[in-house]
């Protein structure tokens, strides 16, 4: 007996480089379910993919469409970026009763959203995190910073949120420029925030993308001191790519509570050969197991039911559950006891069914993301 | 003396070395969809992803070379690369060329059918080079990766300001500069190069003075496909290779083309300039180059910023309309159809 | 057995046929005139002759050998040369790219050809660096003749070399075609200027919506009173 | 009708048309001659709106119309064929003719949709006249043929014909009877007197044909290097020394007949 | 022609049957708001022959014009920024009244930098005003508003609107770029477009910019309210259905009739335009434009008429789909989907020929859709086939969404190739034109 779940994600488009990865790790959690064979009698999931393409809402929706009506999906995980999530909600989901995990879409809109609670994320509101970064720039004696972000709602919604809090603590900001994503060459964006005179730079992008291409350009010309990132810029592509330039230099936010879910995952990623460490992976494994687990909850595949468990599995109280452990879950679930899945990224789901936002602090060194703290 | 030095090394860092790559690097892409506009009268959306293909087969290769240890010392291994990414590149360019083009050729369909044909190969080309090589960004840069570095120049030169050049950035310029004499002086004076401009002109006469149009088209893919491989290859040394980033830079490249005059190839480089120039200048903020040259009471308060970098790509189409205007033909004087 | 010949030709351009068992034929050193009104095919016969129209039947024969199947680039290197009635320059090259291009299978030096063009054609000498396209209608017309000049082909095919020319042009080219044809050139040509056409022609033919009407010598078609009231404008 | 005042046309260091002054009398049939390069179609080309003349002025029935666009001119009853045919290759022979009318209906969006029977109405009348200039000009059988796919001649044709679709007052024509064959071009003199004599036209055509010059031109205008050389009745300039040099050659030449030579 | 619509609607039927009615009609509903775009682009090319590749831009500003009239007016945004905007507005008209009367007033060589440096002042004028009222407006409840919002009216006005935005930019474009010639008029637009959307990006206060504006209200009833109400559950029951299932094809069955009223009223005055003189007239410009202008058609007027028309039926159907869709993300306007997709329509079709068009929009739309499934559907038959280490197969599965671009680019060739003019060709040009 099998039971269909919707991995729907930005597949071809803007984000295409980062969601192979998103949909390994989704599978990821699947195939430890299936090798367990404790789900639901020995229940198998089957991943049906969907391509969003992170841009157009129209196929998004379609696709969406085909997983639930035509695929009978049971629940989805995705969709990814924030305005198809939105549109795929409202438009599929919500009218036919389907869940929705999104990994990664952090817009604070979706907080809000009238979802009949049919909409659950593994990514935290980006409005949390700009905080967090506010605070830790100026615990380090920052005072006036240079911002970048990436031209969508993620970078847009992150920046306002940092700058409010940084202005509240008495910080300046001395330029806050957007940049577009996939663009040639970031000569002028790197210049026009070189000139503000601002020694550090915020970069709130996306790894495989401009705010990659922002740091190269200001390494290359030795336009700043310092780089403060945020999630969307964490990802070894980064080290690999910039080399030793960014050790001392850099530190920033990933969302994530405990070290050891976090290494596991890596270790697991690495065995199933796909980068662990990439944008959002740690998310979709979870989203993946979450399902799973609520599935189990539940006692059935049926949609609302996995809708009314997922809250219960993914918060305390209960035995926790780490990446790799989802076997031990699904079989205390079986036996009627409680789990609090933690997983890869520290998953407590708050009010509207999103993560909570702990947020690791990171800084580069030694040619490695090096954890500072938790908050 | 110290003061102007320290404004202009600033702007040689920011606004002249940058244009100048970045505009070699439209230039390089732009004399591609130029030449085949000027030949076969279309324009190439497939182009983009031709750079992508050809920078594929590039990297797959120096990929090899790396793992057997061959190298170019200081130069990127790509370079050693690039002609077996250039010969893939012609291969599936002339493949395409007989399995696609030639056909509409033969029943001389309008223009507009070769451009809407050339989305068709350019999805295809698209998966192709993903299919082969994944999505994922790809830097295959090796060597030595600066001519001048920032810091060093500066404490070499005991000035506040210093001055960085990347080896990609000079190579991208040196190569730009002899394959646009290089192609401009064949399609001038060579007895192919002007069998080629007469059978842009008019392809019926062509065949009346003898002109075999078949191999007029092949050559004109072969050096298309030669130019979007070099093209593709140095920007990719200069940023990172990513199939989506090549089929956006298609956006300056084609814009790049016509500002110059379509089928021009001096207008193509001229355009490249153009459009990265506007992009870079318009939107830098010259408060740094001011702060060296101006006193102190004279500062602006702003960042003496003409327009927002938000803006950018508004700009340097502005620029491009403008000189639209005042050019209908480009500034070259490209052809009309 | 004639140098150049198309024998029975019947096609079009795909849709009805425009000839219809139509025959034309020159001999080396010969000049054969083709006349009749507008749109009685005389310019598809020519394209026929060439290789730019599938004939449905018929054959073309150049010397001894079959050239039906040719493409017209092999023609041109067979030895034929022709000037089509429209778009007969390259608009984009400078004139002396125009002639250079009627060179193009010749690896001989042809400056002497063309020093005799510019001879024959003064204002081309003087505009020489000047793109053909913004030439005048005549001094195209100039520049498409001294092209297929240039071919030095054994078979010259003219599609109305005198339309838009000047008088005193056309006398020198018809002058011109004699001393070609002198040369032991076969030419065959199109004419509306039919008088003056036919009064040089060794061979003329008329035709009539596709067909053969009339085919005789220049001087009798000339004497002939139908053709005249009919066809060269009494 | 029309007076041209010391136009000039350059085109960077070319000097198309230098200086021209020329005058077209009301009621005339005006030919206008001279060598090739001559500056002729360029002229016209200043006169009919396509080229604003470098410097110099034109006048239509003396109200000045230097640089008006050439569908303003239109309106005005200037028209003009093309030296080198303009057909529209997409449209068929009979559509050729019946888009020319000025101000119909049917060309305005808005009546498209509302009011469609008077349309009808008014197609009727232009097609019916579109066939009349078809018969005249024995373009019958490729009536229904679209324009692109006629011969040189027939181009040649339709281009003259397109100007008998309306009432026009003054026409230019630019070597309609290039390709022309010569018994058709009797018939076409004929209708050029006809509307002349009948509808009061006014022509001036360039042309390189003498007998066709002769038959129909007075005066004649002779231009040369850009500029007016003479101008008179056809045999005062027919015997101009200047114009002989220049233009028309010493007459036909007695040649060898090549029939017997070659035999 | 009649054979290739009923192949159409077999195909959507099929989609019915083996998938599920609502992807059919979604994909129906979509396909037909891709056909009005593509009626608007041939109106362009095909009639006109103006080569616009900022479709994109013209979409976006009619999906613009959903937020300004139907969402509801931020009343506080109003009350800090609606001084600001005044005056800053009144700068715009004093510039403008300004810039005009100094060009009608003065002739000679100083105008042109008098000119601009009027608009300079101007824009330094009107920013000083509107920039402080643009922040406020924006400071307010910047997650979930921050923007002056629209003007609570129903959504199908919208449609209007969104045309009339258009039409406005298109004016103003044309008025401009007209005198350029194809190539050139197309990277003019295509800036443009990409000016249009910077500014949709960007200007937050307005829009909301990148932040997306979400449930924008629709002009059928909402799913959830449906599956609430009694009668409908009713309905599900005596249908036999279950009652989610049946609320998405109720919702989108609406959605299709509203959206085959406003396709077959603009395809009626399309056909009424192109057959008459008026299409014939526009048919002659396109093939020479000098020859018109000397037959007496004022050229510059015909085009911005029809780039002005054109370019209205695309923001009509710029607006639909936003409607449709429920929200406005600019960041989805990408030229691919949005300039090059609907002109592969517009050619696959058959320009020239409205129902070519209107087909185009279908069969292209389908295609985009279903070469996804058919992508990975395919993948897993070659996986399934063949067996292959772990790593390739990995690798193949994914592949599988490229295959989507694959089968999309072999598909058009393969259409292209089998009718190079269109599926339904251009009626006049019937006989092959060498
Ligand atoms: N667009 C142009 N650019 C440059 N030179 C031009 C252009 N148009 C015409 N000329 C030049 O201007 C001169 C006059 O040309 P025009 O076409 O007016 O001659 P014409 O008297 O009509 O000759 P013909 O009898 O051969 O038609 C020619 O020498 C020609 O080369
Ligand atoms: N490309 C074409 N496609 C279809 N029909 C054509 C094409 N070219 C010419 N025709 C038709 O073929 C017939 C003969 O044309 P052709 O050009 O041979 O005439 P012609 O005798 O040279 O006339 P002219 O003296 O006017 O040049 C005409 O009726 C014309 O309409
Ligand atoms: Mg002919
Ligand atoms: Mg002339």
């Amino acid at each position: 007996d099998s039971v269909n779940v919707g991995i729907l994600l930005g597949f071809t488009g803007p984000i295409e480089s980062i969601t192979p990865a998103m949909a390994a790790a989704a599978e990821l959690a699947f195939s430890e379910v299936n090798e367990s064979g404790l789900l639901l009698d020995g229940m198998t999931i089957e991943a049906v993919r969907g391509d969003s393409t992170c841009g157009d809402a129209a196929a998004a929706t379609a696709a969406a469409e085909r997983l639930v009506t035509s695929d009978d999906v049971a629940a989805i995980v995705g969709a990814d970026c924030s305005g198809a999530s939105i549109a795929v909600a409202n438009n599929v989901a919500i009218p036919n009763g389907v869940v929705m995990v999104s990994p990664s879409s952090t817009s604070p809109a979706l907080t809000t959203i009238d979802d009949d609670d049919y909409f659950f994320r593994t990514a935290p509101s980006d409005a949390r995190q700009g905080q967090v970064v506010a605070d830790i720039v100026w615990e380090r004696g920052i005072d006036t910073v240079a911002i970048t972000y990436t031209n969508n709602d993620y970078g847009r919604g992150l920046s306002e949120a940092f700058t409010t809090t940084f202005e509240e603590l008495g910080g300046t900001v001395a330029i806050n420029a957007a940049h577009e994503d996939g663009r040639a060459d970031y000569s002028a964006e790197v210049g026009a925030l070189a000139a503000a005179g601002a020694d550090d730079l915020i970069v709130f992008g996306y790894v495989d993308q401009g705010g990659r291409g922002i740091i190269q350009a200001s390494l290359d010309i030795d336009a700043f001191e310092n780089f403060v990132l945020a999630d969307g810029m964490f990802g070894d592509s980064l080290i690999e790519a910039i080399g030793p330039e960014l050790d001392g230099r850099a530190f920033g936010t990933v969302p994530g509570s405990d070290l050891e879910g976090a290494d596991i995952f890596l270790e697991l990623a690495e065995e199933a050969e796909f980068d662990g460490s990439s944008s959002f992976t740690g998310e979709s494994y979870d989203a993946g197991a979450l399902i799973a687990l609520a599935m189990q909850a539940a006692g059935s595949t049926d949609r609302t039911a996995i809708r009314d468990a997922m809250m219960s599995v993914a918060n305390a109280p209960g035995e926790e559950i780490l990446p790799g452990e989802i076997a031990k879950g699904l079989e205390i679930l079986a036996n009627g006891g409680e789990i609090d899945y933690v997983g890869a990224t520290g998953v407590e789901l708050i009010g509207p069914g999103e993560a909570a936002g702990r947020y690791r602090i990171y800084e580069i060194d030694d040619g490695d993301f090096q954890t500072i703290e938790f908050r | 003396m110290e003061d102007i030095l320290n404004a202009s090394l600033v702007l040689a860092n920011f606004v002249i070395i940058p244009s100048l790559a970045y505009g070699a690097q439209l230039a390089l892409g732009a004399l591609g969809v130029t030449l085949i506009y000027a030949v076969l009268r279309f324009a190439n959306f497939a182009h983009g992803d031709l750079m992508a293909f050809g920078t594929m087969a590039v990297i797959l290769v120096t990929w090899f070379f790396q793992a057997q240890g061959i190298g170019l010392g200081p130069l990127p291994t790509a370079l050693l690369a690039l002609p077996f990414g250039i010969i893939a590149a012609v291969l599936l360019a002339m493949g395409t060329d007989r399995f696609v083009y030639r056909f509409y050729r033969k029943k001389r369909a309008a223009p507009v059918t070769f451009v809407i044909a050339s989305v068709g190969v350019m999805f295809v080309y698209n998966a192709l080079t993903r299919i082969f090589i994944g999505t994922s960004d790809i830097r295959f840069e090796d060597g030595e990766r600066f001519l001048i570095r920032a810091r060093e120049s500066r404490e070499w030169m005991g000035l506040a300001e210093g001055l960085a050049l990347r080896s990609s950035q000079a190579l991208t310029l040196v190569v730009a500069i002899i394959v646009v004499v290089a192609l401009f002086w064949s399609l001038q004076k060579t007895r192919t190069g002007k069998a080629m401009r007469a059978y842009s002109d008019n392809e019926d006469l062509a065949l009346l003075s003898g002109i075999n149009p078949g191999r007029v088209v092949l050559i004109t893919w072969v050096i298309a496909a030669t130019l979007a491989t070099i093209a593709g290859t140095l920007y990719g040394l200069d940023k990172s290779f990513r199939p989506f980033n090549y089929f956006m830079l298609l956006l300056p490249i084609f814009a790049a083309a016509v500002v110059g005059g379509i089928g021009q190839p001096f207008g193509a480089i001229a355009g490249g300039f153009v459009v990265a120039f506007s992009e870079v200048s318009i939107t830098y903020a010259y408060r740094r180059v001011l702060s060296h040259i101006l006193p102190e009471e004279w500062m602006p308060d702003g960042l003496a910023q003409l327009l927002s970098t938000d803006y950018k790509f508004a700009v340097s189409f502005i620029i491009l309309v403008l000189v639209l205007l005042v050019r209908p033909n480009g500034i070259f004087k490209g052809r009309v159809i | 057995m004639s140098f150049l010949i198309g024998e029975g030709m019947t096609g079009g351009y795909g849709g009805a046929d425009i000839l219809h068992d139509c025959t034309i034929s020159v001999d080396k050193g010969e000049v054969a005139v083709i006349v009749g009104p507008n749109g009685a095919g005389k310019s598809t016969a020519m394209k026929a002759i060439f290789g730019m129209l599938n004939l449905r039947e018929g054959a073309v024969r150049l010397g001894e050998r079959a050239i039906t199947g040719m493409t017209p680039q092999e023609r041109v290197r067979a030895g034929m040369g022709f000037v089509p009635q429209t778009g007969n320059v390259f608009r984009t090259l400078t004139v002396q790219e125009n002639l250079e291009m009627g060179a193009f299978i010749r690896d001989d030096d042809f400056s002497d050809t063309m020093e005799q063009v510019f001879s024959l054609f003064p204002v081309l000498a003087e505009k020489r660096r000047q793109p053909a396209g913004e030439l005048s209608g005549g001094q195209r017309q100039q520049v498409a003749v001294g092209r297929a000049l240039m071919t030095r082909p054994d078979v010259l095919m003219l599609d109305e070399p005198t339309a838009g020319v000047s008088p005193i042009v056309m006398d020198d080219l018809f002058d011109k075609i004699i001393d070609v044809a002198n040369t032991g050139i076969a030419i065959l040509m199109v004419e509306q200027n039919a008088r003056q056409a036919l009064a040089i022609a060794d061979k003329g033919y008329v035709l009539v919506q596709g067909r053969n009407r009339f085919t005789d010598t220049g001087e009798a078609l000339l004497a002939n009173p139908e053709v005249r009231r009919s066809f060269l404008g009494g | 009708m029309i007076r041209v005042e010391d136009v000039h046309m350059h085109f960077g260091g070319i000097r198309a048309v230098n200086g021209a002054t020329l005058e077209i009398a009301k009621g005339s049939i005006t030919g206008l001659i001279g060598p090739n390069g001559a500056g002729k179609t360029t002229l016209f080309n200043c006169i009919a709106g396509h080229y604003a003349p470098t410097s110099g002025k034109i006048f239509l029935d003396g109200e000045e119309i230097t640089g008006l666009a050439p569908h303003e001119l239109f309106h005005k009853g200037l028209l003009r064929t093309f030296q080198i045919a303009h057909e529209f290759a997409t449209l068929t022979v009979r559509e050729n003719l019946m888009m020319v009318p000025g101000e119909q209906m049917g060309e305005r969006l808005w009546n498209t949709f509302f009011h469609r029977k008077a349309i009808a109405e008014e197609e009727a009348g232009v097609r019916a006249r579109a066939d009349e200039v078809i018969d005249f000009l024995t373009l019958n059988r490729v009536a229904d043929e679209l324009a692109g796919n006629l011969s040189g001649g027939q181009k040649k044709l339709l281009e003259l014909g397109r100007t008998m679709m309306v009432d026009a007052k003054i026409v230019f024509l630019d070597e309609v009877g290039a390709g022309v064959n010569r018994t058709l071009l009797k018939t076409i003199a004929d209708a050029i007197r006809r509307l002349n004599q009948e509808r009061g036209y006014t022509f001036c055509m360039i042309e390189h044909d003498m007998d066709f010059i002769g038959d129909l031109c007075d005066p004649v205008i002779v231009m040369a290097e850009g500029t007016v050389l003479t101008q008179g009745h056809v045999d005062e300039v027919k015997n101009n020394e200047q114009v002989i040099e220049a233009y028309l050659g010493t007459g036909m030449k007695q040649r060898p007949n090549r029939a017997k030579a070659g035999a | 022609m009649p054979l290739l619509y009923a192949a159409m609607a077999l195909a959507l039927i099929l989609v019915g049957v083996f998938q599920s009615w609502t992807v059919a009609l979604a994909i129906f509903n979509l396909c037909m708001i891709s056909a009005i775009m593509a009626l608007g682009v041939n109106i362009q090319w095909g009639y006109a022959g103006l080569f616009n590749v900022g479709i994109m831009g013209f979409a976006a500003l009619g999906g613009s014009a959903a937020i300004i009239v139907s969402m509801p007016p931020v009343t506080e945004a109003w009350a800090v920024g609606w001084q600001g905007l005044g005056l800053a507005a009144l700068m715009l008209v004093i510039t403008i009244a300004a810039a005009i009367f100094l060009r009608r007033r003065y002739s000679g060589s100083g105008r042109n930098i008098l000119t601009a440096a009027i608009i300079i002042a101007g824009y330094f004028a009107i920013r000083h005003f509107a920039d402080p009222a643009t922040d406020a407006i924006e400071a307010v409840n910047p997650t979930s508003q921050g923007y002056l919002g629209g003007m609570g009216l129903p959504v199908m006005l919208s449609w209007i609107v969104g045309g009339l935005f258009a039409a406005a930019a298109a004016y103003l474009i044309g008025r401009v770029t007209l005198g350029l010639r194809s190539d050139y008029l197309a990277i003019a637009t295509l800036g443009i477009s990409e000016i249009i959307l910077s500014v949709l990006k960007n200007e937050n206060w307005l829009t909301r910019g990148v932040k997306n504006v979400t449930d924008i209200p629709r002009p059928v009833p909402d799913e959830l309210d449906l599956q609430r109400s009694e009668w409908f559950a009713n309905l599900a029951v005596q249908l036999d259905m279950p009652v989610s299932v049946l609320s998405s094809i109720a919702v989108r069955g609406a959605f299709a009739v509203i959206f085959i009223v406003v396709l077959v009223l603009i395809m009626i005055l399309c056909e009424r335009a192109l057959n008459s003189p008026w299409g014939r007239m526009m048919r002659a410009i396109r093939d020479n434009r000098d020859s018109a202008a000397a037959m007496g058609k004022d050229i510059t007027g015909r085009h911005l008429q029809v780039f002005v028309l054109g370019s209205a039926v695309v923001g009509i159907a710029g607006a639909m789909l936003v409607t449709l869709d429920g929200q406005f993300t600019p960041t989805t306007y990408i030229p691919l989907r949005y300039t090059f997709l609907i002109w592969v329509m517009v050619i696959v079709g058959g320009s020239g020929n409205n129902f070519g068009a209107v087909l185009g929009g279908f069969v292209i739309w389908f295609v985009w859709i279903q070469a996804e499934p058919a992508g990975l559907w395919l993948m897993r038959a070659i996986t399934d086939t063949f067996t292959f280490g772990p790593a390739m197969q990995s690798h193949l599965v994914d592949s599988a969404p490229h295959l989507r671009m694959l089968l999309m680019g072999v598909i058009l060739l393969t259409v292209m190739r089998f009718s190079p003019r269109g599926l339904i060709p251009e009626k006049s040009a019937a006989k092959p034109l060498r």
